[in-house]
């Protein structure tokens, strides 16, 4: 198991060092001088010439690389063009609000995917299992920006339900002070007992992150209907109902622990999924977080902020599949004794 | 349909209740272009205590018929279109999932053809055991893990629970030992072992199959072993019925049916599996393929690829009926007229045979 | 010699059907399963829309330069089923017209991905070895990025196109048709009739070729239906962020942009575009699903 | 034909001396190899004469499919040699490998695998004549498959089916035909009838046991079931672990098998008119003590010697011998 | 199977019950602003500006050049604030100031009792200071104190300005760029970096309370301010970035926000009906331009590019993108500003004659031009389209291109004439009120291309400017006359089509008193001059 994880997380390393010679490529044959835009408008070609000093890009591809992934393990992303603030700084700045989002939307795709991809299996070719399958099908199928827009309309405008955007309406934390403990106001109000903060943030946060979770939703439930029907039809289900045990023993125990590895790895794909999907919806949503930095630095070109994005995102995702194939060791005997792998 | 009831009737009398009696079971399986029958079973029984040896080839419906008494099949697509199932009198056929789950594990035990697959394989081997030696018996969770200790051990695995064994980690031969112990973990008074033997080396065969032998005898149990292979059933089962193409063509005394075989098809059957020392150069093949069962043949099934076919066996279906009193292959009563001949079949026990020009030989 | 002489019969019924009969049977699975018909009629009505669009369109000026400033923002009504945009163009027109690029684009993506990606895929699970490592790590590094992400840094890096749009994609979707490709090809390996085809002697590059691709494209052309809609959803993503399509290019993700400044007011701008990309990914979906079932015996008939 | 068109005729149609396979256990962090498994361990096999088949006994894990693999040049031996015909097939190349190729075929277990789901059987079936014989006319190939299909049982029309549309015995009978295309002399039959069902094995083993005499083939058969080999072979090797434990005429081992392994797998064979179980005579499972006999743990008659020493082989005459030390004991 | 159902179940209600909770608790929610009416703000005496980006992008008053002088102007403050509408100066840090005939000297007295957030009392020192270090650091408009030879401090309340060449100082300390007047001695403490940190140490009404990235920058009153405090003056102030329009909308009519930068027409329009918003329009000195390639065939030929000013949809920008909200441009000089020549000459459409022009020049139909435009900018977008159609009547084809900023520029600024863009659009407006500023930027022959995209060049319309502007500070009328000659070459020689002068449109709240907007200062909303109503 040791070796097993460790061997995951050498991968991982050579995939993360990959990943930084894929972003140092892309930021060098990237359009535009870097010295040009360091010194900004108004620059002499001498102030050009001696950044380029000072940026190194005089110097060979190798060492410029060798430079790039020195910064970068100190945590130094560059500075953005845009903003003029650290890269690594404005992503700490905007990180949490766009994990709010996210983990928000995850847990909403989990808790309703999951039963629901195995209530479909279990009753497959009826009409739960037909409703379902559409209901999966249009979350995959739906445009979220577009889907964001629909539910503002509805339930924003028509129903006069949730707020149209934002993470908490400006005035609530000036009525209600929050001292800053996790950054989130959900979290902060909660732990705080400060119920307007959280019953305002609460309401805010339902639109995106029902926006959000719709393609995750959509994925898992399609994913876990697939392999538990799979499953379903092993003969060790077959062996389970022939012992005499309840449906819902065979179905939630024996079937699901097999079922459910596959759709780890569609539920880790969806949370990098959904951080970047945060790109769409979080402009829509005037979500202060990543996704919305992201979508400025690409409008605006601002390759260090793009790059930064980037590598800290694909960095998590490569964590997080690391996390789930330690999940999946865990739910398998096989691949934890490398029967498997 | 009045004809169909009599028979039955008439089948059924015997010295004893038989424990599962099927009659004129009819299984269809759904397919993209609708329903396609598979099954057309005119009669079997098994009684307790027996162990009955059920022969065919790929597809005859060995399985599907077996497992009509439990309703699980191989595909989730099969469904009893009618007939009658019934287990110590109780009406299977059309039972809700209540009396069916009383019948799973508890009164009728299963055994897999392939232990490989028919053990969870994220589950510890003992956990499935003791989890159905709690429901079944009622049993608290240090006594149920005693008896599933003495259970395996019976079985020939000792000190397997709570060591946190995978599947993965057994031979085939251990995993179906473990097969058994959970077949039998309910105290079941009929065991339907499906080929249990088929995916092992034959080494571990003989060894599955006198286990196998043993329980049946400390137990008391009835068994209903489906098997391709007629040379396993001999010193084992009492009784064998041979399914050709969705019925049973052929059933008796294993002796009597396996030295001195009625049906064609039974006769070939026998004669084509080459037999150690024999020192034939030649072995009987039955030319063709079986019908197809989406288009049965209006007469007997074996029709196309029978030697002895004639005009009749074309046109119209045998149905089972008994063959004479210890009377030679060929000779006495059996006609293949069935019991609307108004034969009867004494304790259901005899030989029976479906097919209008029974005996002779094949060869 | 009665076993040579006597010739098995052919075998009867319905495993023995001639391979034009076996194809219809494929459509009449394809029909049988209603999600996958309603799909594959949905797409075929789509393609046929987006092909007579000229035809079909009100104003096919609209697409292209007209427009209209006195007509601005009209709801929908019997002239403009779908309303007009702020500068009087007719949206029934501009998304009718927004059929064609997405699935244009749609296709040349896919095409592209899976010219990289099935040759790299088939080398790397036929060779295995150091070749296969060098791919597959690649491909990992790719993978690595979530591919909306990677488009996005690429189409940015490429500059702001439908082109350079299009390219992105398929510069980010190679990836999985080579790991579906070399998963085939990997277990094809084994499969006893690419061992019997070495034991033939047939050489190497036939038996990728004639054994191994052949049967390995199956789970591709699949996987190609179903990214269809994924593709055109990604396509309308980067358009909606602005490094797609450009104005006046009636592309459904750019309608959506432009129309997010009226939404609010002029609900039928942003709705109509939305719902044609919904419609068509919701039907490539549902046609690849099909496929799925009906190519994969594993889920066949579970419809 | 040069490469084999030189071939000894005195030689032995096939001899296999110490040949080993050995396939490395890695395990850890680096994959490092930590072990080595010995699939094929030390094999002798001779087959003397062309048109004789020779029988070998095994089960599960006895290292018969790495034998075939070994033996047939698609994986390299660890240590050994095979030679046909005086030739030693390690060191074919080019046109001596394709004219080996052509020489020697095989017919695999599970007739659905080995076929190509997406060809037809025509196609099947003219595959190894377009790779070997390139030039010949289209319409003389057709005719060649047609002739080919006839041979093993099949019609003609066959050629435009699909395996899936054939039956399993079909379906090996299209496997042996594209075997046969080449006009092999050696056949390598793995497990050819374990997939089938009995009356179809009929079928298949009377069509092997009819071309053997028609076109003077050597069979190797590979089979777990005694009955099958005492049917077809005139000698047969029993093997256990990687080696083989007792060879000899069939006739003889069946009748006085000398080695504990061959008498419990005739013991462990189900007799339909035994009126009896089969007897199990091995115990389960069990560790091979190193440098001792493998088979030790499991045997019934096993002695302190066999923990210690490997067995050599006994000669019992005949042709007839056993890996035992107690193989000339009754 | 059914527990997983309920566990669904509740959990979905659970979530539609908190919903309700959180609209009815936090009455956020509601598009009406009847709900609220003017509340929001009102009762804790807080002002909100919604501001399309961040404004906070630059933190050092020295070198900042960007949206920050949103924010910036209620920190920070200068001597005196120019007033358009009047020409004339407010004195702000300075009480008086007199300039030299020549306008070589200039003498500013300095406010007295001005306190910095930081504590501090201003002198004449840190004036010196603030300049000193703005024109040493050399960033972002820091060239607008190039004038500056040195500067003296005679007492504490007197700075004296020594000039290179002479030059409108007064207009120059009024700049909301690189004139601001802060507290230097922080930075002897606390590095140079100090302000980069987000810290400020300004004399303004309002000073940083805090500050989160796209979030929200909160400032609260200053309570030593010079000025005082009246009651009804805002203690808050937060600007926050809100891109989303309808966000914009939604927050203004909610009372979330009292005042908005920018919303598109179809927003005001539907504005116009809510009774607690009121609609601010001014003209502003931003103004939008097309820039022609005139190194590149064919629009090298002034027949091409004077074929394409007629070609341009003028009243159709103003009717139907602009919606009113800006006039036709006569000329690079915004109306408004001196030096704009009102009698200056105006292309209207004519087609006909820009066909004419077209045939004299021997350009055929078939003509492909490319024109670019910033990304995400709509109105560009939509003047792109409507020229596009026009042209397309004249058998051109106009390729419409966004970029973003940085990517257009670059490709303006390619080596390779004929590389670069054929047309590209682009905004202007000035750093300080000065006509120089477009003039020269823009139209003014340069070595390098910086901002003159048309790679204009004409020695005489160079001189012109470059005189005007000596003068300027001493003979204002002679240098309007002479920037008015300068125009009209500009405009015969059609470098550009100078497409409208923007008006300023802000929705504000009706209960927002006291706002007026500044053209010299754009965007900017001097809090400290409004107040709740």
């Amino acid at each position: 198991m040791a070796a097993y994880i460790a061997r995951r997380l050498l991968l991982g390393l050579v995939v993360i060092w990959g990943l930084t010679v894929v972003t140092f490529a892309i930021a060098r044959v990237a359009p535009g001088d870097p010295a040009a835009r360091w010194v900004g408008p108004h620059a002499t070609a001498e102030q050009i010439a001696q950044a380029r000093v000072e940026l190194g890009l005089d110097k060979p591809l190798y060492v410029q690389y060798a430079r790039y992934l020195g910064q970068l393990l100190h945590g130094d992303l560059g500075v953005s063009i845009r903003t003029h603030q650290p890269v690594a700084a404005d992503i700490r700045t905007f990180l949490p609000a766009s994990l709010e989002l996210t983990v928000a939307g995850m847990a909403l795709a989990v808790i309703l995917g999951i039963p629901l991809g195995v209530a479909a299996a279990a009753r497959s070719g009826r009409w739960l299992d037909h409703l379902t399958r559409l209901t999966s099908i249009g979350g995959v199928s739906m445009p979220t920006f577009w889907l964001a827009m629909i539910l503002q309309l509805v339930f924003f405008k028509q129903l006069h339900l949730l707020p149209l955007s934002g993470r908490i309406d400006t005035m609530t934390p000036l009525l209600h002070p929050v001292q800053p403990i996790t950054g989130s106001f959900l979290l902060d109000g909660l732990l705080e007992g400060n119920w307007p903060v959280f019953k305002d943030a609460l309401a805010h946060l339902i639109l995106p992150a029902v926006t959000l979770a719709a393609y995750p939703l959509g994925l898992i439930v399609r994913m876990l209907r697939s392999s538990m029907i799979e499953t379903l039809g092993e003969d060790y289900v077959r062996a389970a109902r022939a012992a005499g045990f309840k449906e819902r023993v065979v179905v939630y125990r024996y079937a699901l622990k097999n079922a459910i590895a596959p759709t780890l790895t569609v539920m880790a794909l969806t949370f990098a999924y959904s951080l970047t999907g945060t790109f769409l919806i979080e402009s829509v949503f005037d979500w202060p977080g990543l996704g919305n930095y992201a979508a400025e630095a690409v409008i605006t070109n601002d390759y260090p902020a793009i790059m930064g994005v980037t590598i800290v995102v694909a960095v998590m995702y490569v964590a997080l599949n690391l996390l789930v194939d330690v999940v999946q060791a865990l739910l398998d005997p096989r691949i934890r004794t490398g029967v498997a792998s | 349909m009045a004809e169909k009831a009599r028979a039955a009737d008439a089948y059924a009398v015997g010295a004893r209740e038989p424990l599962l009696s099927i009659r004129d079971l009819a299984l269809d399986i759904a397919g993209p272009d609708g329903m396609r029958p598979i099954l057309r079973v005119q009669a079997l029984d098994l009684y307790p205590g027996e162990v009955l040896g059920l022969v065919g080839e790929t597809g005859s419906g060995k399985t599907l018929t077996a497992m009509a008494v439990v309703q699980l099949f191989p595909t989730p697509h099969a469904r009893i279109t009618g007939g009658s199932v019934r287990f110590r009198g109780r009406e299977l056929v059309g039972a809700g999932p209540r009396e069916l789950a009383a019948v799973r594990g508890r009164r009728v035990g299963v055994i897999f053809q392939d232990p490989s697959t028919s053990l969870n394989p994220v589950f510890p081997v003992d956990e499935p055991l003791i989890r159905a030696l709690r429901i079944h018996r009622g049993l608290s969770r240090a006594a149920a893990r005693a008896e599933a200790e003495r259970l395996l051990e019976r079985v020939g695995l000792p000190g397997l629970v709570g060591k946190g064994r995978y599947p993965h980690e057994l031979s085939g031969g251990q995993r179906q030992r473990v097969m058994i112990a959970l077949a039998l973990a309910g105290d079941p008074e009929l065991l339907i072992a499906d080929e249990p033997t088929t995916a092992l080396d034959v080494t571990v065969q003989a060894q599955i199959l006198r286990l196998l032998a043993e329980l049946q005898r400390e137990r008391r149990l009835a068994v209903i072993f489906i098997t391709h292979n007629v040379s396993l059933l001999s010193g084992f089962a009492d009784r064998v019925a041979v399914m050709y193409a969705g019925d049973v063509v052929e059933c008796g005394p294993t002796a009597a049916v396996l030295q001195r075989p009625q049906h064609p098809y039974t006769q070939l059957l026998l004669a084509a599996a080459p037999r150690l020392g024999s020192g034939a150069r030649r072995l009987a093949a039955i030319e063709g393929l079986p019908p197809s069962l989406r288009e049965r043949p209006r007469g007997c099934a074996f029709a196309d690829r029978c030697p002895r076919a004639a005009e009749r066996c074309r046109v119209e279906a045998p149905r089972l009926a008994p063959v004479g009193e210890g009377g030679p292959a060929g000779g006495g009563a059996a006609t293949g007229d069935g019991l609307a001949a108004g034969e009867g079949l004494a304790a259901g026990a005899g030989h029976a045979v479906a097919c209008f020009f029974p005996g002779g030989e094949a060869q | 010699m009665s076993s040579t002489a006597k010739a098995a019969s052919p075998a009867p019924g319905p495993r023995a059907l001639p391979a034009a009969a076996r194809r219809a049977e494929g459509l009449r699975l394809l029909l049988r399963n209603p999600l996958a018909a309603v799909g594959g009629v949905t797409v075929l009505l789509l393609a046929l829309l987006a092909l007579f669009a000229p035809v079909l369109a009100p104003a096919p000026g609209d697409a292209f330069s007209a427009v209209h400033p006195a007509q601005q923002l009209l709801p929908p009504g019997p002239g403009h089923p779908f309303g007009t945009d702020e500068l009087g163009r007719d949206l029934f027109t501009r998304v009718l017209y927004g059929a064609r690029i997405s699935l244009a684009a749609g296709a040349v993506a896919i095409a592209a991905a899976l010219a990289i990606g099935v040759p790299l895929g088939a080398v790397a699970g036929y060779a295995g070895g150091f070749w296969d490592e060098l791919i597959m790590r690649f491909t990992d590094v790719v993978l690595s990025f979530p591919s909306l992400l990677l488009a996005t840094a690429i189409a940015a890096m490429l500059g702001h196109s439908l082109t350079n749009a299009v390219a992105a994609i398929a510069l980010s979707w190679w990836p999985w048709y080579t790991r579906i490709v070399r998963a085939q090809v990997v277990s094809l390996r084994e499969r006893p009739f690419v061992e019997a085809a070495r034991a033939l002697g047939v050489p190497g590059w036939r038996i990728v070729f004639e054994h191994l691709v052949p049967n390995a494209l199956a789970p591709v052309i699949v996987q190609a239906s179903l990214d269809f809609g994924s593709v055109i959803l990604t396509l309308a993503a980067l358009s909606f962020l602005g490094i797609g399509a450009q104005p006046p290019q009636p592309e459904w993700g750019l309608l959506i942009n432009t129309g997010r400044n009226f939404f609010l007011t002029n609900w039928w701008y942003v709705t109509f575009p939305g719902l044609a990309i919904f419609l068509t990914v919701a039907a490539f979906n549902l046609l690849g699903d099909g496929l799925r079932e009906i190519l994969d015996p594993r889920t066949r008939g579970r419809v | 034909m040069t490469g084999v068109g030189a071939l000894q005729t005195e030689a032995a149609v096939l001899e296999v001396r110490g040949l080993k396979k050995h396939f490395p256990v890695r395990t850890g962090l680096l994959r490092r190899v930590r072990g080595w498994i010995a699939a094929v361990d030390g094999v002798d096999l001779v087959i003397e004469r062309a048109g004789t088949a020779h029988g070998l006994a095994g089960e599960s894990g006895s290292g018969k499919t790495t034998f075939i693999r070994t033996l047939l040049g698609l994986t390299p031996p660890t240590a050994g040699e095979v030679r046909f015909w005086g030739r030693d097939v390690r060191g074919l190349r080019g046109a001596d490998l394709q004219a080996f190729r052509r020489r020697v075929q095989i017919v695999f277990q599970d007739p659905t695998g080995a076929l190509d789901p997406r060809w037809t059987v025509g196609r099947a079936v003219a595959e190894p004549l377009r790779v070997h014989r390139p030039d010949l006319p289209e319409a003389e190939r057709r005719a060649r498959v047609a002739e080919l299909l006839e041979q093993v049982g099949l019609l003609p029309e066959h050629a435009r089916r699909y395996p899936h549309e054939l039956s399993g015995g079909q379906r090996q009978r299209v496997v042996i035909a594209r075997a046969l295309a080449l006009e092999p002399k050696f056949l390598v039959l793995d497990e050819p009838t374990s997939a089938l069902d009995v009356s179809v094995q009929a079928q298949i083993l009377n069509l092997l046991q009819d071309l053997r005499e028609r076109l003077g083939l050597t069979y190797l058969l590979i089979s777990h079931d005694l009955a099958v080999i005492d049917f077809l072979c005139e000698r047969t090797s029993v093997m256990y672990r990687g080696r083989i434990v007792e060879e000899g005429p069939v006739a003889r081992v069946l009748a006085r098998p000398a080695h504990p392994y061959t008498k419990a797998l005739i013991a462990s064979l189900p007799r339909m008119e035994a009126g009896r179980l089969p007897e199990p005579q091995l115990k389960a499972g069990g560790t091979a003590p190193a440098g001792g006999c493998p088979l030790a743990p499991r045997c019934p008659a096993a002695q302190a010697v066999c923990t210690r020493e490997d067995p050599p082989f006994i000669d019992l005459g005949g042709g007839h011998r056993a890996r035992c030390h107690f193989a000339g004991e009754v | 199977m059914r527990r997983a159902w309920r566990i669904a179940a509740a959990l979905l209600a659970g979530a539609v019950l908190l919903a309700g909770c959180g609209s009815g608790g936090s009455g956020s929610a509601g598009g009406g602003s009847e709900a609220q009416g003017g509340q929001g703000a009102q009762g804790s005496n807080v002002a909100v500006y919604a501001v399309t980006t961040e404004p906070m992008i630059f933190w050092d008053p020295s070198d900042g050049f960007s949206n920050e002088i949103i924010a910036m102007n209620n920190m920070y403050e200068t001597l005196l604030r120019y007033d358009p509408s009047t020409n004339s100066f407010i004195k702000v840090l300075a009480t008086d100031y007199k300039s030299s005939p020549d306008a070589l000297t200039w003498t500013f007295t300095l406010r007295k009792g001005v306190k910095f957030h930081t504590g501090k009392t201003m002198t004449s020192a840190d004036v010196k200071a603030s300049f000193e270090r703005t024109i040493q650091h050399g960033k972002g408009a820091a060239y607008i104190l190039d004038p500056i030879q040195s500067i003296d401090t005679p007492d504490d309340s007197t700075v004296v300005f020594h000039l290179k060449y002479p030059a409108p100082m007064d207009l120059i300390v009024s700049s909301p760029y690189a004139a601001y007047v802060f507290d230097t001695d922080v930075l002897k403490k606390n590095g140079d970096d100090w302000f980069n940190q987000h810290h400020e140490a300004g004399t303004g009404p309002y000073m940083l309370k805090s500050w989160k990235e796209n979030d929200a920058l909160v400032l609260e009153k200053f309570p030593d301010y010079w000025g005082g405090w009246k009651t009804n003056q805002f203690d808050t102030v937060i600007i926050k970035p809100v891109e989303e329009t309808s966000t914009k909308m939604q927050m203004l009519q909610a009372g979330q926000a009292d005042v908005v930068d920018q919303l598109p027409y179809e927003q005001l329009q539907a504005l116009q009906n809510d009774p607690n918003v009121e609609i601010v329009k001014t003209n502003s000195w931003q103004n939008l331009l097309a820039f022609f390639n005139t190194k590149k065939k064919p629009l090298d030929d002034v027949r091409v590019r004077q074929a394409l000013s007629y070609a341009f949809p003028y009243q159709s920008v103003i009717d139907d993108v602009m919606h009113g909200m800006a006039t036709q441009a006569r000329g690079p000089v915004p109306a408004g500003l001196w030096g704009h020549d009102d009698n200056l000459f105006q292309y209207q459409e004519d087609l006909e004659k820009a066909k004419q022009l077209l045939d004299q020049a021997g350009v055929k139909p078939g003509l492909k031009l490319t024109l670019t435009y910033t990304s995400g900018d709509e109105n560009e977008r939509r003047v792109a389209e409507l020229w596009k159609a026009e042209l397309a009547k004249l058998g051109i084809t106009l390729d419409i291109q966004a970029m973003p900023w940085d990517p257009q520029w670059q490709l303006a600024k390619a080596t390779d004439p004929q590389k670069r863009q054929d047309i590209l659009m682009m905004y202007w407006w000035p750093d300080y009120a000065n006509p120089y500023s477009f003039l020269f930027n823009m139209f003014h022959s340069e070595q390098t291309v910086n901002f003159n995209l048309a790679y204009y060049s004409n020695p005489d319309f160079d001189k012109l400017i470059d005189d005007a502007n000596r003068i300027s500070a001493t003979d204002r009328s002679q240098a309007e006359a002479k920037y008015a000659q300068a125009q009209e070459i500009l405009v015969r020689d059609a470098p550009a089509v100078f497409i409208y002068d923007q008006s300023y449109v802000r929705p504000i709240r009706k209960s927002f008193g006291g706002y007026v907007d500044n053209p010299a200062y754009p965007n900017v909303v001097f809090f400290y001059n409004t107040y709740r109503k």
